[in-house]
């Protein structure tokens, strides 16, 4: 009797996979790292370089579950590193040691319809407080419509980042019944689709897209104006450990830190680290 | 008394003015029943108009006539030119080997053979000089109503099933005080009301086959039509319900023209006024009851009758 | 042969085997249930079911739980999910209303109407669009439709007449429920279909032979006899619907609001988000043992909620077994 | 007279133009009625133009960003769309999860669905396995990644992913397709069994007349003459696997290439983690950090076509071959 035929197809494309793949060489040692979905891109292209630079003795393993997921792994130590893109707080685990790679800034963006370029401390305070609801209430804007608060969810990193500066350090003060992203992107897509909205983005995502950078007291918000210390709402993505980093994540974080190959992936989009302290959790 | 003597009683003029009478006094109580209309349009003169053609019976006025009908399955012909007329008050047994196309024939006369998609007629089938094909759909079904081989209760109350033509029928749904002695009178016609008049609410998919195929002729008759098909009614029951719906048979052509479908000849002995013996799609020979299986024309029709084949 | 040399597998312990595999799901079903709950377990233990009620923003509630400490104190886990329940039960309930009426239509049309070319394409994209990953609509909300709503639909003066409650910027109620729709009718549709297609040609047949038109058939008989298939159907779908998370969370307006139908038209555009959107939105902060607990529950109530409903759907379907009716 | 003619014209052939007789008109149908009549056109041509607009505008865009090159190139970590590379490990990330998830579930299913439909002793515990079969098909997939999260961090499931000292990983492609087994599980069981009910007794009568056990029976005879349904059904499953988003990014560990565990090269494979198109799709849209969008709507069209390629699989399978044992019943929602 012959048997369903189709039932061992896949079988076949599972052996053929399996040969597909690629052999890794012996002795390698595999780095694990999970966490921060900002911090991704980053590390995707630091991690590919060190491999290279290591002679692919080392290998890794970035995943992408958020900085919480990737702070609760590593204090399980179930992963290596984590990779977070706010500073420690008193709900994370004790013991842990989080090493700043690179820094960002943040930017408040409008849609290209609505160029206002400078808004004040208190101006930005107003709107994201829903305290002015109209732009006609916003001087240098130039539309009457209701605005529209893209905001970020409650602990975003960039939001901590955002509210460090902009909004007395609370993030509670942002309105809300604003609107609350759950990824940069989502927010980027949506100022960019509604011409009465205001958010903020990390400038990374902020001068690929089309949107109107807001600069802010004055200060644009460029590279130069973060060196010079005129632009404020900078902060750090941080690789973190269980413990002091030892072994293969020492020599790794210090190659981020240190390197200028890693210096220099790191200004194709964000802003090298002024100082490499630690911080422990 | 035989089905066949209560047959003759039935048909002895006196009884059937009488019957039709009853049948138009029910008027329903239902607005806008385009069936009650049809009912009291049906003029005598109209159907006498027509010429009699082969096979006419003596009694009765015409009420279906066909001429030259052939029907097509695709390219197929599964009934080839059949002409005959059938008249009212009379039962109309046809009968006939497997795939002889009676059933095609008989499912012709309400025009179901539209649900089949490539089946096709030609020739005319006139239902009181009208051309069917002229007639709207649901008006034809309504005056010529069919039960079907296999007993095919809704899957719903003894009462819904009766009533539900009446009720579905109608642009206005009829309330259940207004259905109720017609629903009533339709399971008396077909001699089921004693059996279930207790519990109408019942799901009629518990009754018996042979309750569940008078029920079948209930819900046939509820509306009044006034032919009725029977394609095999008894083929799928035992010989006690086949008694009784023969008997119910013998009642309903009082006033009813009813043309069943048989493969059981001696069924088709007991209950007809004539009989119509079709082969292979033709219609061989049509003729009084007795005539057929004692003297009967045709080579073919003698040796189907003495069971040389079938 | 060779089957004979082998000792025939008696049927004894065959049928044990293969009982024990069946009963394999069954253990699966109860560990999901442990270990969801063991999760929740927190959450019910310091808010007991006050949990469910409503009273502020679950927004900023889950943001304040992100800050606690690892080892939250009691206080830390209060939590009121109302807005997020009301919204799960208002685009499910919506939806699936919407549903409904598009499968019954669309399977009717299929199945009594469409001429036969129509028809047998029809099928496979019922089953098609049944299979589109939610992902693709979520894509097509955001970039599409959401900016359309937002320019044509809503009005400067409707943006104004509740600026300082909430803020109307095209992704809603609304859209939310039209793309959950769009996801949930084909899963009823193609069922509805194959239940309308085994009724027993006799009753429509028999229906029609009375003079009934081929619709008015349909509707007395044939949709009357599956009544069960369409329930449990619907029940199908809402479980569907009730546990969509990643489009919802796409379009539904980012803001865990609660619509309030008193104001008219504009209630479809105010942001909704339900348990499972709400999950997904904040499942970057499962971390914080709080919002991890807390989620578990969102999670356990979704889980719950969809059992009863596929169960129910199940329980109302047995009986049509016995017409072969499709189950 | 009585005779009509017996042996009519020998080449009877039907009417060239095929009569339609005349029907109810709509007017004269209840007001519910023409309103239904109406909704049933429009939402039959109505979901025709979704289905149009949706294939239409992922082939707008899939033609525009949809380059053969993406197929075979592995994707690149980089700051710029241009640089971010193919999704090859995306792709085979899909095969990959759906053969794992289908070689779990189609076996599972098919042997549920054969001890409840065949043996079902007692009563109580089949009815019970077949509602836990509906309870799996009506979970949200969202509520299966969070229970497949707790289950494999567990350390007793190291094995499937890796573990540190600390616990297991918990994510991987064995315990992603684990889970996916789950998704697919329903569609296999009940295609499987829709094909046993309607497999004919005769069939079953005539082996063991033969001397046939029962179990052999079904073996060799009922389980072999229903192998389209099973195809069917594993394959309906196999588009759910597909579709899915919610586990492969939070069980799967949605990282950029597929990242063996080991030198052992099938295991290492199977331990490690990966993507799959629609975590890619994801990954790059607006809702994940939306690095590329264009590659996304290029790998949103391939996943788009894939579906429509295993919806017309389904549509063959049940051609294939010699004709079925009973009336090849096509279910729309196995």
């Amino acid at each position: 009797m012959r048997r369903p035929r189709g039932i061992f197809v896949p079988l076949l494309a599972v052996a053929a996979l399996a040969g597909a793949a690629p052999a890794a060489a012996d002795a390698t040692t595999t780095l694990h790292l999970d966490g921060s979905t900002a911090a991704f891109p980053l590390l995707e292209l630091l991690t590919a370089k060190y491999e290279a630079v290591e002679h692919h003795h080392v290998k890794f393993i970035v995943g992408q579950g958020g900085s919480s997921v990737g702070i609760t792994d590593v204090a399980n130590g179930t992963v290596n590193i984590g990779d977070a893109a706010a500073p420690p707080t008193s709900s994370n685990p004790a013991g842990l040691y989080f090493y700043p790679i690179a820094r960002y800034f943040v930017d408040v963006v409008t849609n290209p319809a609505n160029p206002i370029s400078n808004l004040t401390t208190a101006q930005v305070q107003a709107i994201f407080e829903r305290k002015v609801t109209n732009w006609s209430q916003v001087t240098g804007s130039s539309l009457s419509t209701t605005i529209d608060v893209e905001s970020r969810t409650s602990v975003a990193g960039v939001l901590t980042t955002f509210a460090s500066d902009f909004l007395l350090g609370k993030t509670s003060l942002v309105w809300p019944g604003a609107t609350q992203w759950s990824s940069e992107a989502l927010l980027q897509k949506s100022v960019e689709g509604d011409p009465n909205s205001i958010g903020f983005l990390s400038d990374y995502n902020a001068i690929t897209k089309k949107l109107n950078d807001v600069a802010f007291n004055g200060v644009a918000g460029t590279v130069a104006n973060v060196e010079n210390g005129t632009y404020p709402a900078v902060a750090d993505f941080y690789e973190v450990t269980k413990g002091p980093a030892r072994g293969y994540s020492a020599s790794f974080i210090g190659w981020i830190q240190s390197s200028k190959a890693a210096k220099k992936i790191i200004e194709t989009g964000w802003l090298p680290l002024t100082s490499t302290k630690a911080v422990s959790g | 008394m035989s089905a066949r003597e209560r047959l003759a009683n039935a048909r002895s003029g006196k009884l059937r003015p009488a019957a039709r009478q009853s049948s138009e006094n029910v008027a329903l109580p239902i607005d806008n029943l385009e069936l009650t209309a049809d009912l009291m349009s049906v003029t005598p003169e109209k159907a006498d108009s027509t010429t009699q053609v082969a096979g006419t019976a003596a009694h009765g006025r015409e009420r279906l006539r066909l001429d030259d009908v052939s029907v097509f399955y695709g390219n197929t012909p599964a009934v080839k030119n059949v002409s005959l007329s059938i008249s009212h008050g009379e039962v109309l047994a046809l009968i006939g080997p497997s795939g002889c196309g009676k059933t095609t024939l008989l499912r012709t006369l309400n025009r179901l053979t539209e649900l089949t998609p490539n089946a096709s007629h030609s020739g005319q089938i006139l239902l009181d000089g009208d051309e069917i094909d002229e007639l709207v759909d649901t008006d034809l079904r309504s005056r010529i109503s069919m039960v079907f081989q296999q007993p095919n209760p809704f899957p719903m109350s003894i009462f819904d099933n009766v009533g539900f033509a009446l009720r579905e029928q109608s642009r206005r749904r009829p309330r259940r005080p207004e259905l109720e002695p017609l629903v009533n009178q339709a399971l008396q016609r077909a001699g089921l009301y004693e059996e279930v008049r207790g519990d109408l609410g019942r799901s009629a998919l518990r009754l018996s086959g042979g309750q569940q195929q008078r029920l079948c002729i209930a819900r046939a008759i509820a509306q009044k039509p006034e032919i009725l098909l029977m394609d095999e009614p008894c083929s799928a029951l035992d010989p006690r319900s086949t008694a009784v719906i023969e008997d119910l048979i013998g009642q309903l052509s009082k006033d009813l023209t009813i043309v069943i479908v048989t493969h059981n000849l001696q069924q088709a002995r007991r209950i007809a006024d004539r009989v119509a013996f079709m082969y292979l799609g033709d219609l061989v020979e049509i003729g009084e009851t007795e005539q057929i299986f004692t003297a009967p024309r045709e080579q073919q029709t003698r040796e189907y009758i003495a069971g040389v084949f079938g | 042969m060779l089957d004979r040399v082998r000792r025939p597998w008696s049927d004894h312990s065959a049928e044990r085997l293969l009982g024990a595999v069946a009963c394999l799901l069954a253990v699966g079903i109860i560990l999901m249930i442990v270990f969801i709950v063991r999760g929740a377990w927190p959450t019910f233990s310091h808010e007991g079911l006050s949990w469910l009620g409503s009273g502020g923003s679950p927004d900023s509630q889950l943001g304040a739980m992100a800050y606690t400490s690892s080892k939250p104190p009691p206080s830390a886990f209060v939590v009121h999910a109302w807005p997020l329940i009301y919204g799960t039960i208002l685009t499910a309930g919506f939806a699936v209303l919407f549903a409904l009426a598009i499968s019954l239509a669309a399977s009717i049309f299929i199945v009594d109407f469409a001429p036969p070319l129509v028809r047998r394409t029809m099928k496979p994209i019922i089953r098609l669009l049944a299979a589109v990953p939610g992902v693709l609509y979520g894509l097509v909300g955001i970039l599409v439709l959401v900016p359309l709503i937002n320019k044509y639909l809503v009005t400067e003066s409707e943006q104004q007449s509740v600026a300082n409650v909430i803020q109307l910027t095209g992704g809603g109620l609304g859209i939310t429920i039209v793309l959950v729709t769009l996801m949930i009718t084909p899963i009823m549709t193609a069922l509805i279909t194959d239940a309308l297609e085994s009724v027993p040609r006799a009753w429509r047949e028999g229906a029609i032979a009375l003079g009934l038109n081929p619709l008015r058939a349909t509707l007395a008989v044939s949709l009357r006899a599956i009544r069960p298939a369409i329930i449990a159907a619907t029940g199908l779908a809402a479980a569907r619907a009730i546990g969509e998370a990643i489009v919802v969370s796409m379009v539904s307006g980012g803001n865990s609001f609660a619509p309030n139908p008193a104001d008219g038209k504009i209630f479809f555009f105010e942001p909704v988000e339900t348990l499972g959107s709400e999950i997904v939105r904040v499942a970057e902060d499962l971390g914080a043992p709080a919002v991890h607990s807390t989620l578990y529950a969102f999670a356990a109530l979704l889980l719950f909620s969809s059992f009863a409903l596929s169960l129910s759907a199940y329980l109302v379907k047995l009986p049509l077994r016995r017409y072969q009716v499709s189950s | 007279m009585a005779s009509a003619e017996p042996y009519s014209a020998p080449s009877l052939l039907p009417p060239r133009r095929r009569r339609r007789g005349r029907r109810s008109s709509l007017r004269s149908w209840r007001l519910r009625d023409q309103a239904v009549f109406v909704l049933a056109w429009t939402v039959g041509i109505g979901l025709f133009a979704v289905v149009a607009a949706l294939v239409g505008f992922f082939a707008v865009r899939g033609a525009q960003y949809l380059r053969p090159d993406l197929l075979v190139t592995h994707p690149a970590p980089s700051v710029s769309q241009a640089g971010s590379g193919g999704f090859l490990d995306a792709i085979e990330g899909t095969v990959l999860l759906g053969v794992i998830g289908l070689l779990i579930a189609a076996p599972i299913g098919v042997t549920t669905a054969v001890w409840v439909v065949e043996y079902g002793r007692p009563r109580w515990l089949s009815r019970i396995v077949e509602s836990t079969v509906e309870m799996i098909a009506g979970t949200p997939d969202i509520v299966l990644a969070i229970f497949g999260l707790a289950l494999f961090e567990l350390g007793v499931f190291a094995p499937l992913s890796y573990s540190e000292p600390g616990g297991a990983f918990g994510r991987s492609f064995l315990t992603a397709g684990a889970m996916m087994s789950l998704v697919a599980l329903p569609s296999v069981y009940v295609a499987t069994r829709n094909g046993l009910v309607a497999t004919p007794r005769q069939l079953r009568e005539a082996s063991y007349a033969l001397g046939k056990t029962r179990i052999a029976t079904i073996r060799r005879v009922v389980l072999p003459g229903i192998r389209r349904d099973i195809a069917t059904g594993s394959t309906l499953g196999l588009g759910r696997i597909i579709g899915d988003t919610a586990i492969v990014i939070l069980v799967l560990g949605a990282t950029l290439r597929i990242d063996t565990q080991s030198s052992t090269p099938l295991l290492g494979l199977l331990r490690g983690t990966g993507s799959t198109l629609t975590s890619y799709i994801y990954g790059n849209s607006p809702a994940g950090e939306g690095g590329a969008p264009q590659k996304a709507s290029a790998a949103a069209a391939l996943l788009l076509l894939i579906i429509i390629g295993l919806n017309w699989g389904v549509g063959r399978i049940g051609r294939i071959g010699g004709p079925p044992l009973h009336e090849p019943k096509r279910r729309l929602g196995a």
